[in-house]
């Protein structure tokens, strides 16, 4: 299990290749990439920078991974997450979960995504052409997370 | 008497012209919510970003808390906006 | 929208980025990765080789990506299904979705995924320690495939 | 008269021997299922992959059908087992 806060590009080749290249159990990887899309709530968005808590980011997303791995069979997982100024179409995020079969893989991802958005110590803040403005939570996040409270 | 350490993120970090501090706290702010309440108390923009009904989180030890938590001597207290990663 | 039936492998950051690197409207792609296991059944996998139905393949995926187009946000998608003679930890298939955000590509990745294992024309045969077999259909693949059909 | 292509892949493919021929059909072959029938009384093989019961699936033109669908000349025809992919 690898969970990393950086400021440095990653090779999306390279970090799901360290997932199965060595393990010829991994039957399936699920993959989740965000990016930094060039528009939010209707305004051109140049830059985002992302702010983080260090320390508790880590802990943070290492307990969100292991309640992922008590729920659905995962045989390794990366997670990474940059911070600082980042550009529209640069990658975010990086979650992506080997396992046997591809159900616990997606289901894990997602997972893994959800509680991320919602409990992981990151905060957004766009630059438009109205100046600097910080990134409001979203209700369809927390939505999104508490759906896996009643089910797996 | 407590000694803790105060981080702030993201838009309170601004709000409140820091990133961290550290406060000893009187003897009647045990919880969480006295902490908060005893932050409220400093007026302008404190008053202003921990008023009820505003939104924000609180973490103790790098874990999210609720405010009946009890605190102790050395804890690291956050309080930040909701979190926007991902 | 890419299809492809290869016999080469491929690389994924390159797939990948080609849904995101020129359309900063992505904020999301979900990506599925299927591999080549070394045991199934509990019989050891020396080799898988995949068959398939040249021009239904093609067909019946374009059809399999349309009705994820017609059901969920998608900005780009690609699907590459390789074909011939592979070994254990090598990739079969890739389905990635690039949508504005998550939920969408997550939905239309797992609903590609789950309808190309039941509706798309390939074929698995593998080489154990007691000759070679051809691998079953699996119910739960039907079953995957029909909890979409009431729902999106 | 109709004349057809029918081809068989994976497993109906090394049980026929082939994996395609060009068929003239008799007179009461009209339907999928007819065909199915007509090639099931060639015995061997073919009667026991085509029996009532395994599982097998038909493409007419390169789309899955049903074995009620009406057979045109020039039409291919494609029998095999369920696929397996992904």
């Amino acid at each position: 299990m690898k969970i990393q806060v950086q400021t440095q590009p990653f090779d999306l080749s390279t970090e799901v290749a360290a997932l199965y290249a060595a393990n010829p159990k991994v039957g399936a990887v699920a993959t989740f990439l965000g990016l930094v899309r060039d528009t939010n709530e209707g305004d051109g968005v140049a830059t985002l920078t992302l702010e983080h808590y260090p320390g508790m980011t880590e802990k943070s997303l290492a307990k969100i991974v292991d309640e992922a791995k008590s729920r659905w069979e995962m045989l390794d997982c990366t997670v990474i997450h940059r911070v600082g100024e980042l550009k529209p179409t640069e990658p975010i995020v990086l979650v992506a979960v080997a396992s046997g079969h591809r159900q616990d893989a997606f289901a894990a991802c997602a997972f893994i995504m959800d509680y991320l958005k919602t409990q992981a110590p990151f905060w957004k803040k766009e630059l438009t052409p109205q100046g600097e403005r910080w990134v409001e939570a979203r209700e369809s996040d927390d939505a999104a997370a508490a759906r896996w409270q009643n089910k797996n | 008497m407590m000694r803790i350490t105060l981080l702030y993120f993201a838009r309170l970090r601004e709000q409140f012209g820091t990133g961290s501090e550290v406060a000893d706290l009187p003897a009647e702010v045990q919880t969480v919510g006295e902490l908060v309440a005893w932050l409220r108390a400093r007026g302008g923009n404190w008053a202003n970003e921990l008023a009820e009904g505003r939104a924000y989180r609180l973490a103790v030890n790098q874990d999210m808390t609720a405010l009946t938590t009890a605190l102790k001597d050395g804890d690291e207290v956050a309080i930040f906006p909701p979190v926007t990663g991902g």
